[in-house]
């Protein structure tokens, strides 16, 4: 296709050698790169992707995995084609990090912590590229210009942890950049990251690129971010490549069955744009009905007001609370029965906080909670327990929320075995129902959780939290760790609940495009406040406030055709929530700019 | 000539930790004392009396010794000089007896002073102790390795409650024996070189002594018969088998001798059943249910086989006795050896004669429901422990049920009245341990057994006659002891006490009349072991064998 | 799921795991049984038990019989290179000193070794999960606790195990027999002077584990923390409690034997591996039998157990035992 | 030895990114390095009451060596004279006076000549009448000598073991490794000990089987001969060392080995070496040096069998033979020692693991 392509993947399988026998990771994958060209690679979760990056770096070896099969042809800079799958690690050792260089899926994990960043910037090049100490030095202070990284001097002899997660990305990004490779390998580097932070990093990326003319191979699961990057376009789906071409082919006229499945999964912000309730999306091949709009109640299940919530930082040498996390300041909303309430905002803005606190998980310092006009604040400790009863709670992540040893049909009674309200076959029915619910076969009930996929285990979460028969559920970014296809079924299934069942959602997420879909309130926060609070339509039309402003503008939308410029991006880093002791923040005031449309007008601190 | 012999390794297993003999009554301590400080006479290996400072062991004979028995008066070598070159004189003698009565001293050889109502000098070279009873045997003080001599000069402050605290004294004290102590590292390591003042120029023949202590009996044979490191090893407390195996190692040879030290089993004449009050257990007020009986105690001494217990046990360092006082030969009585003979078959018909047979068929006689059951404690030691299994098994051949216990030897000695476990307060049937008496005359030894002396709530357990024994016969011999003052007479009572405490009344079975035996290598010439005195007695005489 | 779904979807739906769910012990039988060195431990530890259990039903020899002049046998095999040996085929394992037989002894003394090694592991391994559980739990707690294995840390041993017999030889005696006493004793001192490391491991990972989402999801459901202890933390310390089990084991034997050695132990007659051990050493160069039977009896054991644990420590794991 | 890798976990909680620093990380951990040694003063008040307690509860009296030919009211006698008669609050008040207040200024003294301690009792042993601090002095270098350097040694064998058998997991060696360090830990010392000194002392004669605490090293001879009489002792208490240790760091490494930065670090191009000598292994370093770090104390405490067994007369001696004497303020003193180090060596232990783990933070 490309005459010179720096790398061209042909025919490649990998084995894995596992217990049962070998394990086929890809199999018969072949596509090219060329210079300056962004690859993307798509496909839901084990597809496939990693492995074919890692291979290309001759790190699979390292991973248990073998090339069985294919060739990996890369162009060296010193002309010459070599077939990497045949090279021995000596040589591969001069081309990893050299002249390939790779960003890896994790940037909490993928740093040495106990290396200063400074440290692990100028290894690559002391070695590749012969420096001396204080030469590499120089270079990584470039380089971290270069990733735009603020006070890049302080950073070098900062560890790793010091930094945010989208400063620690951009480190991984320069130390793969260090060389000045003439591919990079992006495997989802900016996943675990929030909207904001992805925007800019994508931004940086793609502005990387053009600037040194390097190849890309960009491996993520996120079709919005595809239509951001991508040039061309590779989805696998179970270890094969099922369809390649130019992103607008694959975004406009998708031939694979997958590829369109995967494509109608997308929410795509500003689909709902004129509707006034939330409706479940239409996927492919369910021949259900049309979606039916959830109109809800008008009665308020949940009033929360004047909610504040702090942590102590316990410090000097009596461990006295020397300051506070102010994590929740004055937050007041309401949620009517059937309805759902979404909370959108930044990672650390307080989301999760607020949700625990409704719960009383986390005691709030001060404020009201009525559930169904019942105190939830007045509750002593029994009683509270028995509150709960009334409302649930999902957690972000479907691994850590469900206990490793236990099988599932164990994990959905406990709530009943907890308030004795089912016993013997009564309790066993109920669990049946809910797995019927949630739609898992019965056959799952004795299984662990790790025998289960992320988005099978998130509906464990959602039956475990249904079998108490709970009004309000609080989703704390219940869907936001799922591939795109499984977090649609998942965002259908908690949406048809609601229609049939009439409960009421507290939604946390940073997702804007699914927030979209499922609110009929959103409550926008920064810094632990609510910054605009309102019907969905209002908010994602008519955004008052900056920050909702600027948030909108960052979320990346899945259509190829209105790609975001970096020049939209605005962001200032989030000024800390810790206050010292006895500092008291004022009151939120709010305007009032439409009916049930607010926005802050007193200090948020952006 | 001295120092020609370089240097003697000796190895103790017990280490000593002071050198002061007035402090510690543990032969470790006493003996390491002896090479540095010296008594005015001291026993020899056949327990004669040989004089050390003195010119000569006074006598009646010899006027040493007053006719009425209640003063002795000794005269000492001229000449002789401490290790830091002053004059050796009766002052020196005369303090150090009042350095040991001195009640807030804690001294351990107190018992040795016992009577002594004045201690007078009558010149630079005489000293007179005078008793307030009259004293058959009037060697207490100043004899034998336990009451040497210590320097006035020296230990002049540290009298009374001072005396813990002068560490460098007690660690050093300035002698007239054979050697001097460099470097003390108590419970470890002691150096000593030549006392240049020693009073035979030619002696000792080696320059310096390295005297280690620490580890266990078996190491310390090992180090001299197999590895040959060290030139002497002290009491090898080991089975006769390990002992040979070890001598097989040809650099050394065991060598054994005898003195008083009988491994005996004491039968409880009380009741030491733990169903009876507290402050009751083990007291005159309830005699024991069945070893009261004579029958049975006779029983289960003659269930028992005295010469396998020497073969297994001390080999060669052992005799089998009948005898509380074996030795020496004035005071052994030697017409008791009946109970030598193993005879099972006489013990049961003993035991049935008494009334105990084996109703029930289970192999344990029983009488009025009661079983034939003992229990039977020891301290605990390897040796102990295989007399007990042996013992254990010939008493179940003629139906009597042993339960056997043994208790940390530093409790079971220990005399804690708090605990259950010691020897003295004996809340079991039967128990076996070893004792002898100091020096060579049994009287206070003897002694023990007066009716009244037991051990006993009221006295805080302390003690002496652990089998609660009581004869009037035997009390009334023992006051004719103490007043008699010839020797023949004396070994007639004497062995007359020995028979009614051992094979007229069976209260105490004595098993082994038990040795010593030390070891020393090859190439390590003049020891002569003796178990009267100190086994360094006579280091002064030891020399290098090329 | 219910009605058969088109083409598109079912490239949507969810991957379902290969093999057919099977109950939680077949499956934690089927990871055991492919760890080789597991099994072997396992094996060995089976027949050692029994051994040592039935085994003096079969070897009928009383451990404490006197023989006296079959004293000093040597084992049966040393027949093989040594034709003079002093060998009988009534003792196989020779007999010691006092002609006690040597196999009698090694099945009596290995069940007294193995029920001290169990027993006081076992009594560890509670105490050591009770304090660490509860001081990673439970904050107000962990302070107190931590000090407290501070100072069980520093209590020396030997004098605890004599006040310990000072004070309650007699009430075990009188409720446990002699012997039975004394092994209450010895385990009890050996048990609580051994928890620390358990406990403080416990405490490490139940802290780290207290602030994971399953937990923090069992209270939303209501469960109390008693149950949360019970249901979500126990299971999840396992892993590290197999390790401190494995190493318990050896160290309680071990701990027993030295005490023996110290001359603290059991009666005198009453045999365990560690005594036999000890008081084999004097004599090691004419019997090394005596010393090597029982130390490889020991270590074997050990050793056993260490790769029972292993295999256990995966096949308890269902995230291990799911690859 | 302590197994306490993850005694710490508490202080790695996530990182937060979003933390400003407060403070400087050094001066947090001066606060909470004092902070703890001042909680552990009352701490240790109550420990050494408990063992007090304890050892006054143990049977058994100074004078059961005494022998039994001395009559009962003498050893009475002798008992008053050690204070034995005073109750036990007293005597444990006495006790603390001693050891928290003279003892300092006898040492304030020796180092400045001062005359502070002049006439005060000092702690006596009971058994040799002398100060136990002199005597514990005097125990230091050869318990030094024998056991510290065993546990070096066993330090330093059990790293490399534990490296590569987590590098090359399940190969011949890592399965060799594991068998040989578990026989190692299984084997009591009494039976090492013994065993060596028949194959080395009686059979080839190379090694003396006593141990000779008064060598003093000032030469090359001297030297070697110090070397050969430690080489036993040594060896039998390095192999327990190397046999826990060894474990602890093939655990550790294993759980490194997987990390994601050790894929980037090779991404990077680094050698196998450097992947694993400079990255895993410093990461590794952290639980494993803070286990390192607590099984000191257990070298002050010595390693009362071994001693024992080659008559290296070190602390665990000491201990041993005061036990057996019952001599209550040498064992009280010593027990004491050694729980001041266990408290010492958890807060170092503690502060290790920040100075090597960047991310705990103090508080
Ligand atoms: N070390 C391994 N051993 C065995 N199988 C493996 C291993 N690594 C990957 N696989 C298998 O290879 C397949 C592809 O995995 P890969 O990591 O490439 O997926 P991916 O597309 O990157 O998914 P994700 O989006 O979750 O990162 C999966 O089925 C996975 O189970
Ligand atoms: N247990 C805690 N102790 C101290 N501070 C905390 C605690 N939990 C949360 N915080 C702080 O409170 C603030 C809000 O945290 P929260 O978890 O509610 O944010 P969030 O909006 O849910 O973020 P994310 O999207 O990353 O989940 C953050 O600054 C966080 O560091
Ligand atoms: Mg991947
Ligand atoms: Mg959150």
């Amino acid at each position: 296709m490309l005459d010179h392509a720096i790398a061209r993947i042909q025919n490649l399988r990998v084995e894995f050698e596992t217990k049962d026998g070998p394990v086929v990771g890809v199999e018969d994958v072949s596509f090219e790169i060329g210079p300056g060209e962004t690859v993307c690679v798509v496909g839901e979760s084990g597809s496939g992707k990693s492995v074919s990056s890692l291979s290309l770096m001759r790190l699979i070896e390292y991973g248990g995995g073998d090339i069985a099969g294919g060739r990996l042809l890369f162009d060296r800079r010193e002309g010459g084609e070599i077939d990497l799958a045949q090279a021995d690690q000596d040589l591969m050792r001069t081309i990893r990090g050299n002249e390939i260089g790779m960003i890896f899926q994790e940037p909490m994990t993928a740093l040495n912590p106990v290396f200063t960043v400074g440290k692990q910037l100028t290894e690559g090049l002391r070695v590749h590229r012969g420096m001396t100490k204080h030469e590499a030095e120089a270079r990584a202070l470039e380089l971290m210009q270069q990733v735009r990284i603020p006070e890049p001097e302080r950073r070098l002899t900062q560890y790793p942890h010091e930094l945010s997660g989208g400063m620690r990305q951009r480190v991984v990004i320069a130390m793969a950049l260090a060389c000045k490779p003439r591919l990079l390998i992006a495997d989802e580097p900016t996943t675990a990251l929030d909207v904001t932070i992805q925007a800019e990093i994508l931004a940086l990326i793609d502005r990387l690129k053009r600037e040194t003319g390097t190849a890309v191979m960009f491996i993520t699961h996120d079709m919005a971010v595809v239509a951001q990057m991508a040039d061309r376009v590779v989805v696998m789906f179970r270890g094969k490549k099922v369809e390649e071409g130019t992103v607008e082919e694959i975004f406009e006229n998708p031939q694979h069955p997958y590829t369109q499945a995967l494509l109608a999964a997308v929410p795509k912000l500003g689909e709902m744009t004129g509707k006034a309730l939330p409706e479940p999306m239409k996927l492919l091949g369910s021949d259900a009905q049309e979606p039916k709009p959830i109109p809800g109640s008008d009665e308020v299940l949940l009033r929360v007001r004047n909610l504040t919530t702090r942590f102590p930082v316990k410090g000097g040498f009596f461990r006295s609370t020397v300051a506070n996390v102010h994590a929740v300041e004055d937050l007041s909303f309401d949620i009517q029965k059937g309805q759902t309430l979404s909370l959108v905002g930044e990672s650390g803005c307080g989301k999760s906080t607020a949700g625990r606190s409704i719960l009383r998980l986390i005691e709030p310092l001060s404020g009201s909670i009525e559930l169904d006009r019942k105190d939830i604040m007045a509750l002593n400790q029994r009683d509270l327990r028995t509150a709960r009863l009334d409302m649930q709670m999902i957690f972000q992540d479907p691994f850590a929320s469900l206990n490793p040893q236990m099988n599932l049909s164990d994990q959905v009674a406990e709530p009943m075995r907890n308030f004795d309200t089912l016993k013997g076959s009564d309790m066993d029915d109920r669990i049946a129902m809910l797995f019927d619910r949630v739609e898992l076969p019965r056959s799952f009930l004795r299984r662990f959780p790790h025998e289960l996929s992320g988005g099978q285990r998130q509906r464990v979460a959602i039956a475990r939290a249904l079998a108490l028969n709970p009004k309000l559920i609080i989703a704390d970014e219940a869907v936001s760790a799922l591939d795109v296809s499984v977090q649609a079924q998942v965002v259908n299934l908690m949406m048809e609940l609601q229609a049939e069942l009439g409960l009421s959602f507290l939604f946390i997420s940073h997702d804007m495009a699914v927030v979209e879909r499922v609110s009929h309130k959103v409550g926008v926060m920064y810094l632990g406040r609510i910054v605009e609070l309102g019907p969905r339509a209002a908010v994602f039309e008519n955004p008052q406030h900056p920050y909702t402003q600027a948030l909108m503008k960052a979320v990346p939308i899945a259509d190829p055709r209105r790609r975001k410029s970096e020049k939209d991006l605005n962001f200032k880093p989030i000024p800390s929530p810790i206050h010292p002791v006895g500092y008291e923040p004022g009151p939120s005031v709010f305007d009032q700019v439409s009916p049930g449309h607010y926005v802050l007008t007193s200090d948020s601190g952006y | 000539e001295r120092g020609e012999d370089g240097n003697v390794n000796i190895i103790y297993w017990q280490a000593p930790s002071i050198m002061n003999a007035y402090l510690s009554g543990g032969t470790k301590d006493i003996e390491a004392a002896s090479i540095v400080i010296e008594p005015l006479g001291r026993y020899d290996p056949t327990g004669a009396l040989v004089p050390y400072l003195a010119e000569e062991i006074p006598t009646v004979e010899n006027g040493g010794v007053s006719e009425d028995l209640t003063s002795i008066t000794w005269k000492i070598k001229p000449g002789l000089k401490w290790s830091d070159g002053t004059d050796f004189t009766a002052e020196d003698v005369k303090f150090t007896g009042e350095y040991c009565m001195d009640p807030a001293g804690g001294c351990a050889q107190f018992a040795k002073f016992d009577g002594v109502t004045s201690i007078d000098v009558i010149d630079p070279l005489t000293v007179k102790v005078t008793f307030a009873t009259p004293k058959p045997n009037p060697y207490g003080p100043f004899m034998g390795n336990q009451s040497p001599i210590l320097q006035k000069a020296q230990f002049e402050n540290c009298t009374g409650a001072a005396a813990s605290t002068c560490t460098d004294e007690n660690f050093a004290p300035i002698g007239t024996g054979p050697f001097v102590v460099t470097d003390f590292r108590p419970n470890d390591v002691i150096s000593l070189e030549a006392n240049e003042y020693y009073r035979d120029p030619a002696k000792p023949a080696f320059a310096t002594v390295n005297f280690k202590g620490g580890g266990d009996a078996n190491a310390a044979g090992r180090a001299v018969l197999e590895t040959g490191e060290f030139d002497y090893a002290w009491n090898l407390q080991l089975a006769p088998d390990v002992i040979a195996q070890m001598a097989e190692g040809g650099k050394g040879v065991p060598v054994a001798a005898f003195g008083t030290l009988v491994e005996r089993i004491e039968m409880n004449m009380t009741d030491p059943s733990p169903s009876l009050p507290e402050g009751e257990r083990s007291t005159v007020a309830h005699p024991h249910p069945i070893l009261s009986d004579f029958n049975v105690r006779k029983a289960l001494s003659m269930a028992i086989d005295r010469e396998l217990l020497v073969e297994v046990g001390y080999g060669q360092a052992g005799r089998a006795t009948c005898n509380l006082v074996p030795a020496p030969e004035l005071y052994a009585s030697e017409t008791n050896t009946d109970c030598i003979v193993q005879d099972i078959d006489g013990a049961k018909a003993l035991l049935d004669e008494a009334g105990w047979t084996d109703t029930d068929g289970d192999g344990i006689r029983d009488k009025d429901g009661m079983k034939l059951s003992l229990l039977f404690q020891s301290s605990t030691n390897a040796v102990r422990q295989d007399f007990q299994a042996l013992i254990k098994d010939w008493w179940s051949q003629i139906g009597v049920e042993t339960e056997l216990r043994n208790v940390d030897s530093s409790v079971f000695f220990g005399g804690d009245a708090g605990s259950p476990d010691t020897f003295q307060k004996f809340y079991a049937d039967v128990e076996m341990y070893a004792n002898n008496f100091d020096g060579t005359d049994p009287q206070s030894y003897l002694s023990q057994y007066r009716c009244g002396n037991e051990p006993k709530p009221s006295s805080q357990w302390q003690g002496e006659n652990i089998n609660r024994f009581c004869n009037e016969e035997y009390d009334a011999l023992l006051d004719e002891l103490a007043q008699t003052g010839e020797l023949d007479k004396r070994g007639v009572i004497a062995k007359k006490l020995n028979d009614i405490i051992t094979k007229d009344t069976m209260t105490i079975v004595p098993l082994v009349d038990r040795g010593r035996v030390s070891a020393h290598s090859n190439t390590l010439g003049g020891v002569q072991l003796n178990t009267w005195d100190s086994e360094l007695w006579n280091i002064a005489d030891w020399y290098r064998i090329d | 799921m219910t009605n058969p779904a088109p083409a598109a979807i079912t490239a949507l739906a969810d991957k379902v795991p290969s093999k057919p769910p099977r109950s939680k012990w077949t499956d934690v039988w089927h990871q055991f049984s492919k760890h080789k060195g597991a099994l072997m431990g396992a094996a060995f530890l089976i027949f050692i038990t029994l051994a040592v259990l039935f085994g003096s039903w079969i070897w009928t020899l009383d451990p404490q019989k006197l023989d006296i002049r079959n004293k000093d046998l040597r084992p049966i095999y040393t027949a093989l290179w040594d034709g003079a040996a002093k060998v009988a085929w009534a003792h196989p394992l020779g007999t010691d000193n006092l002609g006690r037989d040597g196999l009698a002894n090694l099945i009596a003394g290995g069940r007294a070794s193995m029920a001290v090694g169990w027993a006081a592991m076992l009594l560890s391994l509670f105490i050591g999960t009770a304090v660490g559980v509860i001081s990673g739990y439970f904050r107000r707690l962990d302070g107190p606790l931590m000090r407290l294995t501070d100072l069980f840390l520093s209590l020396p041993i030997l004098p605890l195990l004599l006040v310990a017999v000072t004070l309650f030889r007699q009430p075990l005696r009188a409720s446990f027999g002699p012997e039975g006493g004394m092994f209450v004793l010895i385990v009890a001192v050996i048990g609580i002077t051994s928890w620390m490391p358990t406990a403080r491991i416990v405490r490490g990972d139940v802290l780290a584990l207290k602030e994971r989402e399953f937990i923090l999801a069992a209270r939303s459901i209501g469960t109390t923390p008693f149950k949360i202890i019970q249901r979500h933390l126990l299971p999840n310390v396992l892993s590290p409690i197999m390790v401190s089990a494995t190493l318990g084991l050896a160290t309680a034997i071990i701990t027993e034997s030295a005490l023996s050695f110290l001359g603290v132990g059991f009666p005198s007659d009453f045999p365990t591996w560690g005594k036999m051990l000890a008081d084999a050493v004097p004599r090691m160069n004419d019997f090394p039998e005596r010393v090597l039977l029982p130390g490889i009896m020991i270590s074997l054991t050990v050793l056993g157990v260490n790769y029972l644990g292993d295999g256990l420590r995966d096949a308890l794991d269902p995230r291990i035992r799911g690859r | 030895m302590d197994p306490d890798v993850k005694n710490n976990a508490a202080f790695a909680q996530d990182p937060n990114a979003n933390t400003p620093k407060t403070h400087d990380p050094r001066r947090r951990m001066l606060t909470f390095a004092i902070r703890r040694l001042v909680l552990s003063v009352p701490t240790l008040l109550f420990i050494s009451f408990a063992i007090f307690m304890l050892l006054q509860l143990a049977p058994g009296d100074p004078m059961s060596q005494v022998p039994l030919t001395v009559p009962p009211e003498v050893k009475e006698q002798m008992r008053q004279a050690l204070g034995l008669g005073e109750p036990p609050l007293v005597q444990y008040w006495k006790w603390l006076v001693q050891i928290f207040w003279i003892e300092p200024q006898v040492l304030w003294d020796h180092w400045f000549g001062t005359t502070f301690s002049e006439g005060q009792l000092r702690v006596i042993s009971w058994q040799t009448r002398s100060p136990v601090m002199d005597i514990v002095l005097q125990r230091i270098p050869q318990t030094l000598w024998v056991v510290g350097l065993s546990y070096v040694v066993g330090v330093l064998i059990a790293l490399p073991i534990g490296i590569y058998s987590a590098y090359r997991q399940y190969s011949v060696f890592d399965q060799a490794g594991t068998f040989i360090t578990m026989i190692g830990f299984s084997i009591p010392p009494f039976f090492t000990g013994p065993l060596l000194i028949v194959i080395f002392s009686v059979q080839l004669g190379w090694f003396p089987s006593i141990y000779d605490t008064t060598l003093v090293v000032n030469s090359w001879d001297t030297f070697m001969v110090q070397l050969q009489q430690m080489i036993m002792p040594v060896m039998v208490l390095a192999l327990q060392t190397t046999a826990q240790l060894s474990r602890y760091m093939r655990a550790s490494m294993l759980d490194n080995l997987n990390q994601d930065y050790v894929r980037t670090a090779r991404a990077k191009g680094l050698s196998e070496a450097v992947v694993v000598m400079v990255h895993v292994l410093r990461n590794s370093m952290i639980p494993v040096v803070t286990v390192i770090a607590l099984g000191v104390p257990a070298i002050f405490g010595g390693a009362i069998i071994t001693e024992n067994v080659f008559k290296v007369n070190g602390i665990g001696q000491l201990l041993i033979t005061a036990l057996f004497a019952n001599d209550l303020p040498m064992v009280m003193t010593l027990t004491f020692i050694f729980a001041v180090l266990i408290v010492t060596f958890n807060l170092i232990a503690d502060i290790l693991y920040g100075v090597l783990d960047p991310r705990i933070r103090y508080d």
